[in-house]
């Protein structure tokens, strides 16, 4: 008999000190805006201290949020916290996907970073390739890299600068104040090796694209 | 009876040795000099403003000759401490010299302090930093984000580490580029033999070898070298195979070549 | 004379209809609930109608969630909500697994935050050892420092600093509310005094390279 007792008076004694309704009300405000998927009340139920009543602090819950910017939904028959829906429209800019930029643009970036102001044949000569039209144009749109004045040699090549919006992306306030090899080494960020075998040259995806050249782009 | 105090000795001394073992071992357990000089600060007990430094410069200085004593190798900057130490505990010790320059023995003293107390502020610090409620440890970010409508619109994106890795690729790829021969100044024999095939048509007459020079290898010292090299090597093949004939009258006189004439065979 | 005035009515337009204060907070409320990265007063305004006022809303916003079970916290310039500390004990299930820090990595972080903008070389003098790359490495790659402006100092070295990923993780509004950063600069513990006469300090490594630094790679 005591044995079988143990259990309910375990369970009455946690009761006895389940935590406030408004303390339960909190707990499951944290939970249900934590977790990734929605919750059940039986999740909720196992999650939260002995004694707690979550179908009945949702309902108070609930109701606190009602009007306000997020609402506390049931979605099948677990629970969740959803942007209230005539507030969708604050929503759009949370869906730009971002994309990596590719290597070739990087490098031409850091490149045009550090030498600037630079023409296009000098970034073509640092990176041994030559520099595809999108990828200029990538950097330009993205306002990353402009024209800067044009150099005082043959042909007065136009150069390319960093912008602003570089500096502010990155965190810079100045592109002097990129680090430079031996701090990179210093950082660890110079022993990645590439693999043996991998001969220095002209990148297969570039080849392609060298052909086409970006001469019209410069023309004028 | 004996047997055991005899026993007794030398767990003792066992013990002892083990202890001093232990600290030894640990010298590997230490970031450097100033980390087992905080160490042995804290045995004073006291407030590390009020520090002695002469104290902690013999502490310091045994640790060292304990470590000699047991024959442990100790990191050369391990040793240039004790140097320094040495010479700031006969600082401390003699009376200022005024003749001397530079900072004096307190001066330098204060600011071995100063150093320790800034060193443990700092881990102290750090202890506090840690013990500081974390995000995704003691509070939480949101943990859903489908409640947002699918307008795709793409955007780049690099960080300052992807920018700086690139530009560090470019500059080191000489650093590690595996060893090839640089070929645009290597004339190999096969081209200069594509080439004697093709000329020795007309070399009725003998010619100086280095007429045949392909065209724009005769200035730069480095192509014409190789150039020089090729043609000569495919000179000789071609004498080999009865094509040409080859002379040289005498040491470093000019090499010269002609076309090997059946009907003249015999008669040279 | 009506073209020049179009823009200027546009704004006064929207100036006027700017939402309700109780709007602007439902909206934040939603914005801030969507986003898991700390957002700025500036993205804020930049989503909401023309006229809003963010930073007055904000205000409103905290006060509403004070003592709730999720807190609006600032961030550096920026915003963000997050579970009420208290209740961690709740989220075992969403804790992740951490890579734990070495003691170097520790130290070297508290360093950096303390001491900002710190150079390298006044990381080593402060833990009399030399810094490994693999500790700043880490760092930079969890996003809790970067690189801050140069010196201006011989050689112009680079310096590090702490990051808004950095404030988030720590729960920080602000690099000033370090624990005890108050105390540790009236005890003159965060003056950087640089070493007298000949004590030893961590060698350098990279001693043999500092001739070559990065003087080649801004020369101009």
């Amino acid at each position: 008999m005591r044995a079988v007792t143990e259990e309910i008076e375990d369970k009455e004694e946690s009761l006895f000190e389940a935590p406030p309704m408004a303390e339960q009300e909190r707990m499951i405000e944290a939970i249900l805006f934590a977790t990734v998927e929605p919750i059940t009340v039986r999740e909720l139920e196992a999650r939260m201290p002995h004694g707690c009543d979550p179908a009945e602090a949702l309902v108070y819950l609930r109701k606190r949020y009602e009007g306000r910017g997020v609402q506390i939904m049931k979605v099948g028959d677990a629970w969740a916290i959803r942007t209230a829906a005539d507030l969708g429209f604050l929503m759009q800019k949370e869906t730009v996907e971002t994309r990596k930029l590719s290597r070739a643009a990087i490098e031409t970036l850091a490149i045009i970073a550090y030498h600037q102001p630079v023409t296009r044949a000098e970034i073509e000569e640092i990176r041994g390739v030559s520099v595809s039209r999108g990828t200029v144009d990538q950097l330009l749109e993205l306002e990353w890299i402009r024209f800067g004045r044009r150099k005082m040699t043959p042909g007065r090549p136009v150069t390319f600068v960093v912008t602003q919006s570089f500096l502010d992306h990155f965190g810079l306030e100045n592109a002097r104040d990129l680090p430079g090899l031996k701090e990179l080494r210093a950082a660890g960020l110079l022993e990645n090796r590439p693999p043996i075998g991998v001969i220095p040259g002209p990148e297969s995806e570039d080849e392609e694209e060298s052909a086409e050249g970006q001469s019209e782009l410069f023309e004028d | 009876m004996a047997d055991e105090t005899h026993f007794e000795e030398d767990t003792m001394s066992v013990a002892d040795r083990l202890a001093a073992e232990a600290l030894i071992v640990d010298v590997d357990g230490y970031e450097g000099p100033l980390d087992l000089l905080l160490t042995l600060s804290r045995t004073q007990k006291v407030d590390l403003r009020k520090i002695s430094v002469l104290q902690l410069a013999r502490q310091y200085l045994a640790f060292v000759e304990k470590a000699k004593a047991l024959r442990l190798e100790l990191a050369a900057d391990y040793l240039v401490m004790a140097a320094w130490l040495a010479f700031l505990k006969s600082r401390l010790l003699l009376p200022p010299d005024p003749s001397e320059e530079g900072p004096s023995g307190e001066e330098l003293a204060a600011h071995l302090a100063f150093q320790l107390e800034r060193l443990q502020a700092m881990r102290d610090a750090a202890a506090r930093l840690m013990a500081r409620d974390q995000l995704g440890r003691d509070f939480f970010a949101r943990g859903q984000s489908e409640m947002v409508t699918r307008v795709r619109k793409v955007t780049y994106s690099a960080t300052l580490l992807d920018l700086m890795q690139g530009y560090a690729r470019i500059r080191t790829r000489d650093d590690f580029r595996p060893f090839v021969m640089d070929r645009d100044a290597v004339f190999t024999m096969e081209q200069a033999l594509d080439r004697m095939r093709g000329l020795i048509g007309y070399a009725g007459d003998w010619t100086d070898i280095l007429s045949y020079l392909p065209e724009g290898w005769e200035t730069d010292p480095v192509r014409r070298r190789s150039a020089t090299a090729a043609t000569f090597a495919a000179s000789l093949e071609l004498v080999k195979e009865g094509h040409l004939d080859i002379r040289q009258s005498d040491a470093f006189a000019p090499i010269q070549l002609r076309k090997r004439d059946e009907s003249r065979d015999g008669r040279d």
